[in-house]
């Protein structure tokens, strides 16, 4: 896996600033040739992301740092290449508890619980990692074979 | 966002403006539970025609004022939905739950 | 004059992110306060102050740095507190000569010379700065008054 | 963005969608200037209604357009311009000089 970086965000954890990202990813992934369902599908994957973020690890804190930072990445190893665009969500908050990191169950009717649903079925790849005192999610989405450049 | 409320007969119609997520899902939840809840509207429309995007704190919202709807035994509709606020409702197996309508004409006579 | 940083953009001299920078200025703009006309004039100015960057500064090169840092800024000193959206591009390219800073004349009908123009027209504050091996453009736009909060 | 070519009796009438800016103009530039001085085509016609931004060096590919179709003696047409592709064009006092219409029928018309 190797990284060309394409951009990097750094933002404060204000709700405010969600649609400030998706402006830039919906445009991002467009560029990158993503399909018009692909580039919604994730850039609902980040802002729900961010959002998590914003809700779980910040508690409503607005002034607390989140970074976004995206890549053009390569899969080897198996016998097609294929191009991704990753997406690493850094923050500064406690330590995420990987038991809690779990959705609701889909054939309820309820509020809540639907964000880590959401950012699984669109992206290929869904990390998270404690690294430095960080918090790092790593999002990963590749190209459909035809669009492979 | 920018949130607002119609009359028509006995149906108030919700005209909402911009994107609905963390940043604003609170103000659209206390706009539908007052309008619900206390008001007592037997129909309440929520037009997204100009909502381009819905995240999950969004659908959370919506989901509160369908629940409220059917404890008081009111109506809760949706009409105009963007392709993002159609998927996310697809994705939260949602779309068949809600009443949808393809625009206001359809909402108003169902 | 007090900064409060809202969002950072780190991006390569690459003109397909420009469409990525417009996305995020037209949604912060937006957030921020201006009226629709002032959204598209701030990113217009952003756009093509970062176009002069990639032509002029990194003549072409497609790998090269730039950042574009978003804050708050309030106006004390006059009798009226004024809020300003405060835009910092830097780049890391040779130092610009300031007696070439100088768009056409706007009475001839030809191609180019129009990107400054532009940024001025859009922008209260335009000042072009050598800091630190690098090329700094702070522009700032003010909220109008009764958009003060 | 993407620019495509269709032909209306003697008018060729270029529909672009997405923005034009440093990323794509010199594109613009070549259609347009191909249509115009290899094709020699008399009524040339930018469809700009799916163009939301037209940044400064998408303004010089234009222009250069019109003076080649001067040159040529045929003419160049625009429509369907969005609030930012008017603004960019009024901020450089071009507006005036460009013929431009509302729509493709008027354009087709003129
Ligand atoms: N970034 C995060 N930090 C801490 N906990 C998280 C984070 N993201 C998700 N979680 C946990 O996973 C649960 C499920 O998240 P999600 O599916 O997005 O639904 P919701 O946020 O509505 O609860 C959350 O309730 C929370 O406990
Ligand atoms: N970032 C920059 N670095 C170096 N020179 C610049 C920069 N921005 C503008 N200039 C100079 O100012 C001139 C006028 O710029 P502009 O009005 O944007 O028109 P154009 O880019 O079409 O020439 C440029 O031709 C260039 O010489």
């Amino acid at each position: 896996m190797s990284g060309d970086l394409l951009l990097k965000l750094e933002l404060r954890s204000n709700p405010n600033l969600l649609s400030v990202v998706r402006g830039a990813m919906e445009r991002l992934t467009e560029v990158f040739g993503f399909s018009a369902p692909e580039c919604r599908s994730v850039t609902r994957a980040v802002d729900e992301a961010l959002t998590n973020i914003m809700r779980h690890c910040y508690r409503g804190k607005l002034d607390q740092p989140i970074e976004v930072a995206c890549s053009r990445v390569q899969r080897r190893g198996s016998a097609v290449r294929r191009t991704g665009l990753e997406i690493l969500l850094s923050d500064r908050g406690p330590a995420v508890d990987p038991a809690k990191l779990r959705g609701r169950r889909l054939d309820e009717i309820k509020p809540g619980g639907l964000g880590l649903h959401f950012i699984r079925q669109s992206m290929d790849t869904v990390e998270f990692k404690r690294l430095r005192g960080m918090n790092q999610l790593r999002l990963v989405k590749y190209l459909q074979p035809s669009k492979q450049d | 966002m920018q949130i607002s409320a119609r009359r028509v007969d006995k149906t108030t119609i919700f005209d909402v403006i911009g994107d609905i997520d963390l940043a604003n899902s609170p103000q659209i939840r206390k706009a539908l539970l007052h309008e619900i809840r206390e008001a007592r509207t037997p129909k309440v429309v929520m037009n997204l025609t100009k909502v381009r995007y819905i995240d999950s704190s969004g659908v959370a919202s919506l989901v509160e004022g369908l629940k409220a709807s059917r404890d008081a035994g009111s109506r809760f509709i949706l009409f105009g939905l963007s392709p993002a606020a159609r998927e996310v409702l697809q994705l939260s197996r949602l779309l068949k739950i809600f009443e949808v309508h393809d625009n206001e004409e359809q909402a108003l006579a169902s």
